[in-house]
Order: C-alpha cells, then sequence, then structure tokens
C-alpha cells in the first residue's frame, strides 16, 4: 500500500446489480483489487471511490467487514461522479482508497436486541451492521429491521432482505398503497411507531433522508429510547477523507475523520450543519 | 509529434447549419481541393456563437477558429448574423487586444452554394496561420509550476 | 546563535546560499510579492500581500496523472514535488506563526506527502516588526508577538544600519554558518538596543480582540446569534481573506482532463474557499451552509473556537490581511468583539 | 457641496413614514479610512450615513442581492429600496433595469453628484502620505483632505482621485428618484481611454507580454466577478462553483455540464474567465471600477473592459446605462456595422 494518502488503489468492478430504476436509481458494484488485497474497514466506514477523469466520491461501504474477496457500494445516481458509476460494464477499472471514518460500535452491542431503520438509499451504510450481526447471529438477542421506500419499485436489496427473515424480523414498507403491496403502508416513522420496539435493552440504527431520521428519533424517543441507544449517519461534502480540506466539519470535527457514525447523545449537541 | 512532422495548423470552424455548413459539403462532393485542417462544427445560426467557443477552442488546443454563417440580408433567423457581425468583431478586438495574432480568428460568410468559396476561406486561413506556428498562448497548461 | 549582520552584508549572504534559491518580498505591480532573487534584498516592505503559505501549500498540486486506453486499466503517476530548496527572506511573525498551523493540519492524523515533500525543504527567515506594518495588524491579541520566532528558521530585526540575527532551528544555523564569515558577535550595548526594540514593538498599539481567551466558548454561544447575519449582511463571498490568510488550508480536488479518448489527464489539488457558496453544497443541492452568514459564521468559528478546541491555539495570527483587502470592509477584529461581546 | 445631513434626513424622513423598506448607503467602517456598506432600516441609524471619498462601493450590487434573497425566499417586494447612488452606479441601476432584473418602482435611487471630484484610490493615496495610514477622508472643494496621526493632509482630488474618476464626464446620477450635488455632465478632468491608448499604441508582442504577466498573477479568488452588479447570472458559465443545483435539478445535467475551464489557476483558466467576463461585460460596464479596486494582485481589469467599452461607443455608437429604455449592446444592431473584417 502507498503511503500516498491520495493515491487510489485500482480496483476492478467484479459486479453490477440493478437496485432501485428511474431518475434517482441506484446500482451495486462489487470491486475487486486489481493487484493484491484491498484494505479492511469495519462497519459503518466509507471510501473514497474515482472515476479517472470525472472525480472522486465517498461512498458508504455496504459490505461486512467479514467479507475480504470484495467491497460492496450501492450508489445513487444524483451527480458527476455517481453518474460515471452508472454508465460502468462490468470488468471497468475504477480507484478507491480508504476507509475513512470510525464505525458503528458492534462490538459494544453483544448481548442486546438490535433495531435497524432504514429509508430509501439509507440502507446501504447500515447494511454491513445487519449483516455483520446476522453472520455472528449469537452474539445478539433479536435484530429487527425496518425498511421503507416510496414504492415497491423503490426496495432496494429485496432478495437480501427476504432472505434475512430467518434471523431477523423485518418490516418493509412502501409510502403509498399500491396494488400487490401486502406489506405495510405508511412513512417509515409511522411503520416503527406502528410495531412501537421495546426500548430494553436495545439500541436503535437509523439511516435514511434527513426528514425520515427526524421523525424517526422523535418516535424512538416517545417509545422510551434514550439518546445513548439512537445511532445514526451524518453526510457531508468531501474532498480528501482525511480531516484537511476544511469542508465536511460540524463544528469542531470533521465528519470524513469523527463521523459518518453518531448517537443521537453526540449529534443532537452539534450545530445543524449537516 | 515528431520533429520531421511538419506542422499542420489545427483549425476549429463553427459553421452555420443553413449555409457555411452546407457550403463545405458542396466543396466537399464537388471535389475541390483544399487542406483537411479544420474540424466543423454545425451551429444552429452564427448568431448563437459564444465567445466562450471560441475561447474554449483555443484553450483545448486550436490554432485557429473560423466562424462562418450567412451573408447579410440571409440569415434564416433574419437577423441572427447582424448580431454575430456585432458579437465577433467585439471578440476578434478583444483577442487582437491581449497579443492574440489577428490571423487566429477569421470570420467569413459563405452560403450553401459558394463550396469553391469555402474552400478558398479555408486554404488562406491555414496559409495565414502556417508562419505563426502552434498557438500556445491560450493552450491549456498541464504541467505543475 | 545569536549574530550581527551590516545590511550591506545581506547581498553577500544570499550569495552564499548556494543551496538555497533565495525568495524576498519585491514591489512589483503595485504589491509586495515573493519574488526568486539572487541579491539586491532590501526588507523595507510593510507585509507583502499574499501569505507565504503557498512555498508549502501552492494554489495548485498535481497529485498524480492518469491515461488509460479503452479496455485497458487506467495508469497512474504518482507526482511527487521536485522543489528546490527555497530561504523565503522577510516573513513576518505572523506569517511564521502560521507555519506550525499548518503543519498541524498536514501533518494531522495523517501525514499529507505533497505538504511535507515542500515543507521540509523550505527555510523562513523572519523580520521582526519594530513597529506593526499594517493598521489591522493584531497579532498580541492572538497570542502572537511582533518579535515572535515562532515558525521561523531565523529571525532578523532591524537596528537601523544593521541586522540582528538569531538562528531559531538547526537548519538557521546552517544557514548563518554558510557565510560565518559575514556575521559579527554582538556586543552588550547591541544586545540592549535588541532589548529595546523588542520591548518597543511589543509596546506598540494594536488593533485588539477584547477576549481572544474567551472566544472559543463565547462563539459556541454565539452560533445562533442574529448578529451572523448582520455582519455578513455585505459579504459579497469572494475569496480574498482566505486566499490570501497565512493558516487558511481548505482546499478542492478535481480531475483535469486533456485528452479524453485515450483519456489523459492529471488529477489536482487547488485552494479552496468556504466563502464560496458551492463549498460545502451536497450533489443534491443541499447546501449546510446556504448564506453568506452561514459562511462567515463557519471561517470565524474555524479560526477562534474549532481549531482551538483541536490544537490548542487560535488559527489566527492577526496579519490583518482579511481585515485590510475585503473589498466591502468586513471585519475579523470587529466581527469576534461583536459576537462576543455580550456573552456569558 | 453635499451636506451629508440632507441625505441622512431624506433617508430618516422616507423610513419612517415607510416608503421604503431600507436605505442602502455608507457608514464608517471599523478598519480605518474606507467607507463600508450600510444597510439601514431604522430612521434613528440614518444618522450613521456618510459621503467621503470613500463611498467606492457599487452599491448596486445588494439591489442584486436582496432580488436574489427574495427569489429565495418566493416573496415579492413590498416596499421599495433606498440606494446612494453615484453617477456610475446610477448607471449600472439603468442597465440592470434596461435587463428586467427589478422593476424601477422596486428602487428609490438617492442619487449624489461627485461634481468634480470623485473617489479616492488607496494605491495613489500611499506614496503621499509618508508611510501614515489615513483614517478619515472628507471632500473639500476640489480637495481632498485625509486626517492622519501626523495630522490633517490637503491634497488636490486629482492626484489621487481613481482613474475612472478623473476619465469620467457622467458624475451626475441622471436616473434618480431625488438627487443631491451640481449636475457636472460634460467635466473634462482627464482625457478618457488614455492608458488604453497608450497600451494600443504597442505591439501584438509587447500586448501579450503585458497580458501574460498579469493572466498569470491572477489568484481567482473571484472578487472581480463577486463586487459586480453585472454580474448577477446564477451559473457563471466559465465557472463550476455557481452551478445552481436544486431538489429538481437532474442527474444528467449534472453529470453532463459542461466544464468551460478547471479550477487551477493557470495562465489558459485564467484567460478564458478574464476574457469571457469582458465579453460579458460589453456594453454593461458603467466603469464603477468595482473589480480593479477589489482586485488584491492589481489585475488591470479595467482595461480590458474600457477597451470594450471604447469598441463599442466607437464602432456601434453606444452608450453603456444612459437611458432606461435604451437597447442592449450585443442585442441590437445597425446596418452600418463595420463587417469589412469578414471575408
Amino acid at each position: 500500500m502507498s503511503d500516498n494518502i491520495y493515491l487510489p488503489q485500482l480496483a476492478r468492478v467484479a459486479s453490477i446489480k440493478e437496485e432501485v430504476a428511474g431518475e434517482r436509481s441506484i446500482k451495486t458494484f462489487r470491486v475487486e483489487p486489481v493487484d493484491g488485497e484491498l484494505f479492511e474497514h469495519q462497519c459503518g466506514q466509507c471510501a473514497m471511490l474515482s472515476i479517472f477523469g470525472r472525480g472522486e466520491s465517498m461512498i458508504s461501504i455496504a459490505s461486512s467487514p467479514l467479507i475480504r474477496e470484495y467491497k460492496q457500494f450501492s450508489i445513487m445516481r444524483v451527480g458527476r461522479v455517481s453518474s460515471a458509476f452508472h454508465e460502468l460494464e462490468v470488468g471497468d477499472v475504477v480507484g478507491i482508497r480508504g476507509p475513512y471514518g470510525n464505525n458503528f460500535p458492534i462490538d459494544d452491542w453483544r448481548g442486546k436486541n438490535l433495531i435497524f431503520i432504514g429509508g430509501g438509499c439509507g440502507l446501504a451504510p447500515i447494511w454491513p451492521v445487519i449483516t455483520t450481526a446476522v453472520a455472528q447471529r449469537d452474539n445478539f438477542k433479536n435484530i429487527t429491521v425496518f425498511y421503507g421506500g416510496r414504492s415497491p419499485r423503490d426496495i432496494m436489496y429485496r432478495a437480501e432482505l427476504d432472505k434475512l427473515r430467518d434471523a431477523a424480523d423485518v418490516h418493509l414498507s412502501v409510502d403509498k398503497a399500491e396494488e400487490g403491496w401486502d406489506s405495510y403502508c405508511g412513512f417509515v416513522p409511522a411503520n416503527v411507531m406502528d410495531k412501537a420496539p421495546s426500548p430494553s435493552n436495545a439500541i436503535a440504527i437509523t439511516c435514511g433522508p434527513p426528514i425520515m431520521i427526524k421523525f424517526v428519533i422523535q418516535n424512538l424517543r416517545q417509545i422510551g429510547f434514550t439518546d445513548e441507544q439512537i445511532y445514526t449517519t451524518i453526510e457531508n461534502k468531501m474532498k480528501c477523507g482525511v480531516g484537511k480540506c476544511g469542508r465536511c466539519n460540524v463544528g469542531k470535527d470533521y465528519v470524513c475523520v469523527k463521523g459518518p457514525v453518531y448517537s443521537w447523545a453526540e449529534l443532537k449537541d452539534l450545530p445543524e450543519e449537516y | 509529434m515528431s520533429e520531421q512532422q511538419a506542422y499542420e495548423p489545427k483549425v476549429v470552424a463553427f459553421l452555420c447549419k443553413w449555409c457555411s455548413s452546407a457550403g463545405s459539403d458542396l466543396a466537399g462532393v464537388s471535389r475541390i481541393q483544399y487542406p483537411p485542417n479544420a474540424t466543423p462544427i454545425t451551429i444552429p445560426c452564427t448568431g448563437a456563437m459564444s465567445p466562450m467557443y471560441i475561447l474554449s477552442a483555443f484553450n483545448k488546443g486550436a490554432d485557429g477558429v473560423l466562424v462562418s454563417g450567412c451573408h447579410i440580408g440571409d440569415c434564416h433567423y433574419i437577423e441572427g448574423n447582424y448580431l454575430a457581425r456585432r458579437k465577433m468583431h467585439l471578440t476578434m478586438e478583444l483577442l487582437k487586444f491581449i497579443g492574440v495574432e489577428p490571423d487566429r480568428f477569421r470570420m467569413s460568410w459563405v452560403s450553401a452554394a459558394e463550396g469553391a468559396k469555402f474552400a478558398r476561406v479555408v486554404t488562406d486561413f491555414i496559409n495565414d496561420l502556417e508562419p505563426l506556428g502552434p498557438q500556445d498562448k491560450l493552450k491549456k497548461v498541464v504541467a505543475n509550476d | 546563535m545569536e549574530k550581527i549582520l551590516d545590511k550591506k552584508q545581506v547581498d553577500a549572504w544570499v550569495a552564499a546560499l548556494t543551496d538555497w534559491e533565495v525568495h524576498a518580498p519585491v514591489l512589483e505591480d503595485g504589491i509586495w510579492a515573493y519574488q526568486p532573487v539572487s541579491g539586491a534584498v532590501r526588507l523595507n516592505h510593510p507585509n507583502t500581500k499574499q501569505s507565504p503559505k503557498g512555498f508549502a501549500f501552492p494554489q495548485r498540486e498535481i497529485f498524480f496523472s492518469f491515461e488509460q486506453i479503452k479496455g485497458e486499466p487506467p495508469k497512474l503517476t504518482q507526482i511527487m514535488p521536485q522543489a528546490a530548496r527555497h530561504a523565503v527572506f522577510g516573513v513576518r511573525p505572523c506569517d511564521g506563526r502560521g507555519v506550525p498551523r499548518m503543519d498541524k493540519v498536514f501533518t494531522d492524523h495523517v501525514d499529507d506527502p505533497y505538504y511535507n515533500a515542500r515543507r521540509k525543504n523550505v527555510a523562513y527567515v523572519g523580520l521582526a516588526c519594530n513597529k506593526p506594518p499594517s493598521p489591522n495588524c493584531f497579532c498580541l491579541s492572538v497570542g502572537g508577538s511582533p518579535v515572535s520566532t515562532d515558525g521561523l528558521d531565523v529571525q532578523l530585526t532591524d537596528m537601523g544600519d544593521r541586522y540582528f540575527v538569531k538562528a531559531v532551528t538547526e537548519t538557521g544555523k546552517t544557514m548563518m554558518a554558510a557565510a560565518s564569515s559575514l556575521f559579527a558577535e554582538p556586543s552588550a550595548a547591541d544586545k540592549k538596543q535588541l532589548k529595546q526594540i523588542h520591548a518597543d514593538a511589543v509596546a506598540h498599539p494594536q488593533r485588539k480582540i477584547n477576549d481572544p481567551d474567551g472566544a472559543p466558548a463565547k462563539l459556541e454561544a454565539s452560533f445562533d446569534s442574529p448578529l451572523w447575519e448582520e455582519m455578513a449582511r455585505a459579504c459579497i463571498g469572494c475569496g480574498i481573506c482566505t486566499f490570501l490568510c497565512p493558516t487558511c488550508h481548505c482546499f478542492d480536488i478535481n480531475d483535469e482532463v486533456q485528452n479524453k479518448a485515450p483519456l489523459k489527464g492529471q488529477r489536482v489539488r487547488t485552494w479552496d474557499n468556504c466563502q464560496f457558496p458551492d463549498f460545502t453544497m451536497h450533489s443534491s443541492g443541499h447546501n449546510p451552509r446556504e448564506n453568506t452568514a452561514a459562511r462567515l459564521r463557519q471561517r470565524v468559528n474555524h479560526k477562534f473556537q474549532y481549531f482551538h478546541k483541536n490544537f490548542g491555539m487560535h488559527q489566527c495570527t492577526g496579519c490583518g490581511r482579511c481585515v485590510s483587502e475585503c473589498p466591502v470592509g468586513i471585519d475579523i477584529v470587529t466581527v469576534v468583539n461583536k459576537v462576543t461581546e455580550n456573552v456569558g | 457641496m453635499i451636506n451629508i445631513q440632507d441625505i441622512r434626513d431624506t433617508a430618516k424622513d422616507m423610513l419612517a413614514k415607510g416608503e421604503v423598506r431600507a436605505v442602502i448607503g455608507y457608514r464608517r467602517g471599523s478598519r480605518g479610512m474606507p467607507a463600508e456598506p450600510a444597510f439601514i432600516t431604522n430612521p434613528e441609524q440614518a444618522e450613521e450615513l456618510v459621503w467621503d471619498p470613500t463611498c467606492f462601493h457599487n452599491l448596486s450590487l445588494y439591489l442584486v442581492e436582496d432580488r436574489k434573497f427574495l427569489a429565495h425566499l418566493n416573496k415579492t417586494s413590498d416596499a421599495p429600496i433606498a440606494i446612494i447612488a453615484k453617477g456610475c452606479d446610477a448607471r449600472s441601476i439603468v442597465v440592470l433595469l434596461q435587463e428586467h432584473y427589478f422593476k424601477r418602482e422596486d428602487v428609490y435611487i438617492i442619487g449624489v453628484s461627485c461634481e468634480g471630484t470623485g473617489v479616492v484610490d488607496e494605491r495613489k493615496l500611499a506614496p503621499h502620505l509618508n508611510g501614515f495610514q489615513a483614517t478619515k477622508a472628507v471632500f473639500d472643494g476640489d480637495d481632498f483632505v485625509f486626517t492622519t496621526a501626523e495630522g490633517e493632509k490637503r491634497l488636490p482630488a486629482r492626484e489621487v482621485m481613481a482613474d475612472r474618476c478623473l476619465e469620467c464626464r457622467n458624475p451626475f446620477p441622471k436616473e434618480n428618484n431625488v438627487v443631491f450635488g451640481e449636475d457636472r455632465t460634460g467635466r473634462e478632468l482627464a482625457e478618457p481611454f488614455a492608458a488604453l491608448a497608450r497600451f494600443e499604441a504597442q505591439g501584438t508582442g509587447e500586448r501579450w507580454d503585458f497580458w501574460s504577466h498579469h493572466f498569470d498573477r491572477c489568484i481567482r479568488c473571484f472578487a472581480c466577478r463577486s463586487v459586480c452588479p453585472m454580474c448577477y447570472c446564477d451559473e457563471c458559465v466559465v465557472d463550476s462553483i455557481t452551478f445552481p443545483v436544486t431538489p429538481a435539478t437532474t442527474a444528467e445535467e449534472k453529470a453532463n455540464r459542461i466544464r468551460w475551464i478547471e479550477r487551477s489557476a493557470t495562465r489558459s483558466e485564467n484567460i478564458t474567465y478574464l476574457m469571457t467576463r469582458a465579453m460579458h461585460l460589453a456594453g454593461r460596464c458603467t466603469d464603477c471600477g468595482e473589480c480593479e479596486r477589489a482586485c488584491p494582485v492589481n489585475v488591470p481589469i479595467r482595461l480590458l473592459n474600457n477597451k470594450m467599452e471604447r469598441e463599442a461607443r466607437e464602432k456601434f455608437g453606444f452608450e453603456p446605462g444612459a437611458s432606461v429604455g435604451g437597447p442592449s449592446l450585443v442585442a441590437s444592431f445597425l446596418d452600418s456595422d463595420p463587417g469589412d473584417f469578414i471575408r
């Protein structure tokens, strides 16, 4: 590995799967090293992905740290770099550097009930925690997953979520009722309220659109979760990934170093600059 | 490029689709000989020419820029070429002002029927560009300081 | 090491520094700027328009080049700076104090290889300020001093027809040793005179930040103050304050493409500025700091709160450039004083 | 001779009666001599207003900012904004009105004539003060009087006045709602375009040497653009940093946006930026000189603008900001426009 923090390693796209179609489509990429091995990471960390000639983008790593052969990224098409990712084909080579940021303290959560609450593309950042917890099923008590999208077509990791049902309670939802949808209809925070998971010995991990996170936290606190029991992630525009380029700070800390994972107890006192 | 190779000026030619673009086609189908140095870019009207296009062509390494449209009175949009005449005059003056050789920029009126004129305009332009050598004043800087 | 150097000998000293490319302030186009010099070094400048931060952190730095032929993996070539050794003469104490602050940023957590490669080849030969070179100097308010040696390798003090020369670092000693015959031992009278000059320099009135030590806590408490909007009302969002600042380090990284097929280009770092609207704008269009008030607050907080909490010092050295050069009179001294005025 | 108290009283009166939302003017700055923009909403604050040779700023910039701010809030103006405008500033407002940036009734122009003087050029002043800094400047007939630590210093205004003021023949704001000071239209303190004529007498090589040197020096802080009331585009064509992105902007648009120039402040990119800006100001620049004043590294930006201004005047008979109903330079033409350069 190079000492040069800005020099990416080359990685080959091993598979591409379209998760969600449409204007804000989401594709999942698995990348493998061209030479040697990729860095090791922990749940919740991010990597800086490059398409040479287009630029770099910070993306959360969506695969479990237990998987060494590849790293998985689910990328929504929103801008210059992400659009370039959506034009890639299997076998194309991209750049990757990392890992960046902190991680979910999953080792501290042994013996607890884990409640995951995701919305839209916000399933990707918490997916490594879900899959790691499931792989180490005996370390945890109940695992519950709430996940929702605007419509059934906006549900990502559909097959993987179905497979999860053996190990976890999975509560899917869509915002608007639609023919053929037999799970919950309504927003994710409402679904959480509806099922009202017990805060006893539990940790809630939420990620999704800012407005969803806001109401999820409100509802969790109403159910009786304390600030310390709630974890979420935030994002800001990033360029360097190592706390030098100066743009992703919330208060004194750079999200690329001290984030993206925060407990609500930490986050609620920070200025809302994210 | 090896040193033995002779310098071939690269020209970006912005051609109005209603006239000069067809004029260049006519020059081609009429088998009129003229230098192949011009990369044509068809534009809807010279009135739509932005000075940015010219600066950008130079920035990306063009040795000369040609803008060609319909004769005065013949504009498909009635007055596009009148507006172009004014705008291009200002652009040309500004380029000359900062010390870009006047022969780096050229404008012409070439109708769809004037294949021979198009060939002549390009030939003259290339002949005028050759003694100037490569354009590096406005060309993108690559190296580190 | 403390010596006396006749001003007439400065050029000879510069000439003897054959291992170094010497830069000194030169008045050109109406502004003082560091330029390579081979002699004729006259350190009679107020302060340079731009700080000397560019020697270690240039406005543009190529990280690596990339080339790719369709169907093949890209080829990356790391481009490390091959900079000459730069000896920068006439650095004012405020700018000297900018150096350790930049060092903190670029070596904290992980090392920045490009910064380090340049930084190790720069020596700063400072010039103490016998009187404030700008009406907007406020180094005394931010823990500095007009005679500070912080960040410098050598400190010069103007004593009329001579300089009192003090080596601050080993590099400084080596530089003086390159022409040891030019330097004389200071007499007791010289030392006394130096002491007096320094004492006078420190006693010279400057602009003042009223409670610099209380600023971090007070700024934290003032995050939602309506004053930010009022103070930023005139801000036009240009990059003068940050580009001229000796401690502003924010940057952008972009790919510059020379050729699309086959692909050829470089990844380039350039200075960036927290006052530009897009600095923090997400791809979605959401902008956490979406107006000039939020952006001014960020600049002031970064210097007087966040950096202080992270590194135990203000990220402002009181050079006064952002104050003097702002086209619309945004004055960081006034901003800090007003915002913190009536807080706890 | 203008009595500042008259301006203060006018502002106070209008604010008290609620005829205007705010008065944009000048007040004493906290950093020594220069005045700074003031945004007065409360009648008592009107006493802070000043009028002196350091009132350089072209405040019409803030009319543009106000319009953008209201648009951001989806609001329309409920009362006009009053603005203090010199001759050049008022012509900027006329150009903005020509371009329908806001309506005439949205702005109340408090015109001030520069009469026989103008604003001070701090770069010209410095050598006159023996290293001392002025803390105050006032008009006194054809002189400026500066206060320094050494005492008062009286200088003939034309020795330290900005070039653009010396060359200005229209120091009187013709477009106004109320105006202070004498109409001295047509005054001739110095030959207009003198520097331009001297520069143009040089050959292509010398001109390039001059400009390549200055294009190299630009640090692309964008102060020239930021300070210019004519640079109001939400998206500046040459530069990706101002690309307006809303939730409605598609990924397609963002991904395919042309990067006309790179972020690097290199010669080629600086040329594309500064030249495009000069072109975009052709026929719109009223020579308020703010871009050149704001430039921290003294790039002679005004020379580019002057070139366009003189070209427009001599070849097309065009005066920027002459009247609200007038045409725009590049959206109009005459049959007599020069065409002999076209083959």
